[in-house]
């Protein structure tokens, strides 16, 4: 049993903390790419790619530098730290991942290497407006075959990223019905294909979630990734990474939060007392603690887990039913010893609120995945 | 004397007129403005005199200024009528509620005859000058000076978080008459024209989007009979109005709307053809919200009584505080929930459910717990003045 | 709107309080209760009948003292804060309540005088080893007609009081299906009845939860209470006024519990202060104030509405939901508060804390009233 | 150094051993005597010499003393493993796993020589003397005195909750040895034999039924050589032992019958013809309960492992007690819940669900806040120690 980072985990950590800190310089500069259309710039992307951080986990003949899923996750907790913006996640967790999981040679050679660069920007279209309770099975748009090609057909919510993407990968019903994880296969859809619309939607963390429509989208069938209906296995797998790796953030961004709360709470005074002193805001403080333990160990024997190929659906699911409810309580808290200096709107403190609300439903919230960890126990 | 959960016949009759006037004249536009204390535009404002204009303000105010001296449940009525139309701040809430009953406490005959009349009348409107960067919680904490100068009080210093004074007429303002004795015994209150020379409000934006604003005083002059009260009294008359405050602040039925928002969505939105209002969790997660809020108009109504039977409240309005404000941000976590990824689109986002008003609720939801008092403070008050338990 | 008792209510009040303080003297008599195959006094009994309380609510005419539904709800507040054990709620409110509902002239003057003297104590058989979720209405037990009399068959569990009681209420099918409030009867079965088998269940709070057999119970038809197959609204109804019932007994319970912590807190010195001084245990007392607060008046108001018969389906689930809850938390606020002293099992915590927990599960949890609120709300 | 989440291959084939001898050998008479903590009787006393006898003790401790000299992974699996079959204070587990670390620590040679073998060998039991009426979350606070007197101290004063100490040979005992300073400087500790003429013990029942004792000492003369360490070290010993005592007391793997327990009741339980299990709030509170274990192991795992890699520990043992003392309060009510009005039922009654043993932990759970420092201590050592908070 070891609880520690490795040497290589521990540099890309630092070299995450000093790059971001310079990056994301300020409040006001978050909150532009809150109102960007785009949501991230140029540099920043061109910063993150310069530093290996699209292909840290592909193998290095695509590109990459062919580190594990749990350096990766040792990137996104600093990720979510910084609480940085931009179509990371859904280019490589979302996209890149599915494309080294279930990729021909050939889509790999194509693809990764783009990817690694930070050249091709990719996401999943995955969830449908049906799915009124988060559920990524529920699946009612249609790739029909015509001739070499499918036409795709319906309507993705809650993608991320999609308005600045290159590659959709869309998951599709191909036969089966609605609800089965039998019979849904992913494309490779280019997003400037006619009939591809995608139209951003507002959200509370200012995140880029699209809606996609696919309108008679044409595409040739070589463009399926992995097997003609068998993508249930590979949604399944990719969601588990996702899942995990939207715990790594989580877990960075309460551990700022819960610094920045600490730090305020010693240094402002009220009552002749640095706040720090009462024993409600320190006990206040010790629940962050304790929340954030958990979050750290729970995440990390998840990300060990799926990188041993040890079966972890169940150690998945309750790192993220803990992790959600976790980050939201350690950012109330935060509001909560803040008081009004918190609630204005260039305080870093809303900066995670709104993003700790968005990850909580990012991949199934707690309910969700609670349902998944009783069906684990044989319920 | 006996337990009654009942109201009066001529106070349901007042209530059916409110609510038929409401219903037909109180437009989205208006308590929107209101409801998220965006501050009141023209409309807004406007609305307030029409209340007035239809006979429905001031009806628990002296008879000499212009009200109808009945006792407070008919301004309670009024507020809860407005709150479960999203519209609790109409009446231009500082005045009606706040200042304007401290005025009549302790304010001169004269700022009694100047002012009344135009609160009752919707005629104006005042910002809440209390809080200041190192006076939060610790009220007693404020840096801002009065200092008497012949006819005038000289005024400089910083206030943070006064949400009405960018489009209020006054600043109802504490500051330090005497820096000499503990605050307690030094601060003082005054009506202050909010655009006299020497001030300067600039907006802060909160995380929902409300304005609120910060107000800077330079050598403000305010003529002495604008001084509420006796000096160095104004301490113990803002502790003195609290309870009172609390009462008219913290309205339960502001919550109804968005019950009956997630009732229905529960009802209306299918998954795989069965609707959630048969899931037990979300009909548990929804029931819970209607117990609380049945249990926060039973507190507040318990703290509203007390207050105009002039039985002496210890704790009773901070409880209602302590508890709404706390529900509110089970309320919206819970109805979040079974919005489920759809709770985080925003008004005027292609598919957002309800119009957005649980994510704007949501954001609004981190200050319940916090402005007019934290919830920390409000136990310990509980604890030392509701059961006595000693100080530190 | 008037938040007060009458002078009446002050009355029985205050009386409750000095009898009661000298009926139940110490814990030690508490435990000999709790062990006591009948869990009370003849003395004990023969003085609460002696004060009026067993008919405080019957009319007059049948020995009672006209009071109301609230007059009872106070004095049931004092029994609470007394935690006084005895079949005085299955007697009254159980019993007494659905005779005086449901009874013909002949039952009510047979029946209420004797009660009301305290020569006859009553119970009501409801639930049934099936309801695996409490549901009142999911009933089995059969009786059928066989020329003037019926035959009873069926278990009956958690019967309370039912060793001691001289008649049972048995709440039996006599039409339709398990689980209709339609088709249900009840009927006044004889304790001594050939067939009546009554064995005394071990309980948390100690107090007399028994299971009664009926195995071929003969009971004529003229002990039919109230009509053939429509007893599913005095169900209701008693069902209701039970709830209430409990929870002012839950409100006393939690006053006494509340009042013994803070005045431990304002005298257990540890760290040189009072504990009372610290903010985590004025927080925590607060917590209970709160819980209190809300206990008093959604009781109150309940019975209010059941007493001016105002339709009270929601605000009685409302009551129960909250008041168990607001009990059991009272409580173990309590226990933490008290620390290892109240765990020794001669504190008076304890009493109620268990109490507590059996007042959770008495006439459907908060779960189960959660579930009646939401039908309520047309959920 | 990696993020590493599993053990050894020695490691686990030393579980399995431990397994297998476990499941032959631990009944559910002796596994209940642990598992209420009523005190172990002669067969509780001899299973852990037949513990011993199967080599299945000591190989976490020194080879001197007849141990194996491996890591303390030795002795969390093998009391992990009593804890999944209600065991988990079998190994006499004061002396194992609380008073022989500081006696290793601290005692002189001959003191290890004639105590820390009994202890391997699981001859020997302690009860634990600490608190006093005086002295509870305030350990500090203790009166017990112990003079010297010659070759002897002489002990006078009072303790309570020792809870073994009515089957125990030895009481570890904290007494003052210099009363004119501060309490931290002037304690010390000894082990005394809990049968010395002057000492009395009377047993105090708790509410579920455990026995636990206070022990009065009337001029108990105690050997000077049983004086642990240094004169008035005691407290410093006492705190220096604790956070390696919490990775020993609280032990996650206990509550995992209860999980299976509950489990089992969903799926085989049926309402109106449907199993518990599918009903979406009961597999909801189900799932909490195993996150809530997943999340004990994990905390419990990495304080385990600051210990055996001698990492400082700050608060880490204390996130594990608090977290695991209330996970075991939230599991009971809510595994409560799901066997509705049943829960009530005692072991030994009719109708009695799971043999009762979910109504015994409900009444057990009310200690587990409270017993080795309370939850409210145990945050301010989270706050102060972990992160930095100032002292008041």
């Amino acid at each position: 049993m070891d609880f520690t980072y490795t040497e290589e985990q521990k540099m890309i950590k630092d070299a995450a903390r000093g790059f971001l800190e310079k990056a994301c310089p300020n409040v006001e500069w978050y909150l532009d790419m809150d109102k960007d259309e785009k949501g991230f710039t140029p540099e920043l992307w061109k910063g993150m790619a310069e530093l290996g951080w699209m292909g840290i986990m592909f193998p290095e003949k695509y590109g990459g530098i062919g580190g594990s899923f749990l350096d990766l996750v040792v990137l996104l907790e600093e990720m979510g730290y910084a609480a940085v913006p931009g179509p990371f996640f859904s280019t490589v967790l979302l996209g890149g991942l599915a494309v080294l999981e279930a990729g021909t040679d050939a889509q790999k050679n194509d693809l990764l290497p783009k990817i690694a660069e930070g050249k091709c920007l990719l996401t999943l279209a995955l969830t449908e407006a049906a799915s009124t309770v988060y559920d990524p099975f529920f699946i009612e748009t249609t790739a029909k075959a015509a001739g070499d090609n499918y036409i795709i057909n319906g309507v993705k919510l809650f993608v991320p990223d999609a308005n600045v993407s290159d590659v959709i990968i869309a998951a599709v019903r191909t036969s089966g019905t609605t609800g089965d994880k039998d019979g849904i296969s992913l494309f490779l859809v280019d997003s400037k294909t006619p009939g591809v619309k995608t139209t951003l939607l507002k959200t509370t963390a200012g995140d880029k979630l699209c809606e996609v429509i696919f309108d008679a989208v044409t595409v040739s069938k070589d463009k399926i990734l992995g097997s003609l209906n068998g993508a249930g296995a590979v949604i399944t797998r990719v969601l588990q990474y996702a899942a995990v790796g939207k715990c790594a953030e989580m877990l960075g961004g309460s551990q700022k939060v819960m610094e920045i709360t600490v730090a305020y709470a010693k240094e402002r005074v009220q009552f002749g007392k640095a706040i720090g002193v009462y024993q409600a805001v320190q006990h206040h403080c010790a629940n962050q603690k304790m929340a954030i333990e958990g979050s750290t160990y729970i995440t990390y024997k998840a990300a060990w887990m799926l990188c041993n190929g040890l079966p972890a659906t169940r150690i998945v699911a309750s790192a993220k039913a803990w992790g959600s409810e976790a980050y939201k309580k350690v950012a109330a808290i935060g509001h909560q010893i803040f008081g009004g200096t918190g609630y204005i709107v260039e305080h870093p403190m809303p900066i995670y609120s709104r993003r700790a609300k968005a990850a909580e439903y990012a991949y199934g919230n707690a309910n969700y995945h609670r349902q998944l960890v009783a069906t684990e126990l044989g319920l | 004397m006996a337990w009654d959960f009942g109201i009066l016949k001529e106070e349901e009759a007042y209530r059916q007129k409110v609510a038929d006037f409401l219903d037909k004249e109180l437009t989205e536009e208006i308590a929107r403005q209101s409801w998220e204390d965006l501050g009141l535009d023209v409309e807004g404002r406007a609305f307030a005199k029409k209340l007035y204009a239809a006979g429905l303000m001031g009806w628990s105010w002296p008879v000499e200024y212009g009200g109808k001296g009945l006792p407070p449940i008919y301004d309670f009525i009024l507020i809860d009528e407005l709150g479960k139309r999203w519209g609790a701040h109409v009446p231009n809430d500082v005045a009606y509620t706040m200042v304007g009953h401290t005025i009549l406490r302790r304010g001169s005959a004269e700022m009694k005859k100047e002012f009344i009349p135009q609160i009752i009348q919707g005629e104006i409107e005042f910002g809440l000058g209390y809080t200041e960067p190192e006076a939060g919680s610790d009220l007693a904490n404020m840096k801002m000076t009065a200092v008497e100068d012949g006819d005038y009080f000289v005024i400089n210093g910083q206030k943070t978080f006064n949400t009405e004074s960018h489009y209020s007429e006054y600043h109802w303002l504490a500051a330090k008459t005497d820096t000499k004795v503990s605050a307690y015994k030094g601060i003082s209150l005054f009506i202050v024209d909010q655009r006299a020379p020497g001030i300067t409000i600039r907006p802060m934006i909160t995380m929902s989007g409300e304005r609120t604003n910060e107000i800077f005083y330079d050598e403000v002059k305010v003529p002495k009979n604008r001084l509420v009260g006796e000096k160095n009294k104004g301490f113990y008359y803002m502790m003195e109005a609290l309870g009172s405050e609390r009462n008219y602040v913290f309205v339960p039925s502001r919550y109804l709307p968005y019950l009956n928002m997630i009732v229905d969505y529960a009802k209306n939105t299918t998954f795989k053809g069965i609707p959630l209002a048969e899931n037990p969790m979300v009909r548990d997660k929804i029931a819970q919200i209607a117990v609380e809020i049945d249990m926060s108009t039973l507190l507040a109504d318990h703290a509203r009584w007390m207050e105009w039977n002039h039985l002496p409240m210890t704790c009773e309005p901070e409880i209602t505080k302590v508890f709404v404000s706390e529900m509110e941000q089970r309320m919206v976590d819970s109805a979040m929930q079974i919005l489920d990824q759809f709770c985080q689109l925003k008004e005027g986002s292609k598919w957002a459910p309800l119009n957005g008003r649980m994510e704007w609720e949501f954001l609004h939801s981190f200050m319940t717990t916090i402005g007019a008092g934290t919830s920390e403070v409000g136990r310990t008050v509980i604890a030392q003045r509701g059961l006595g338990l000693p100080r530190g």
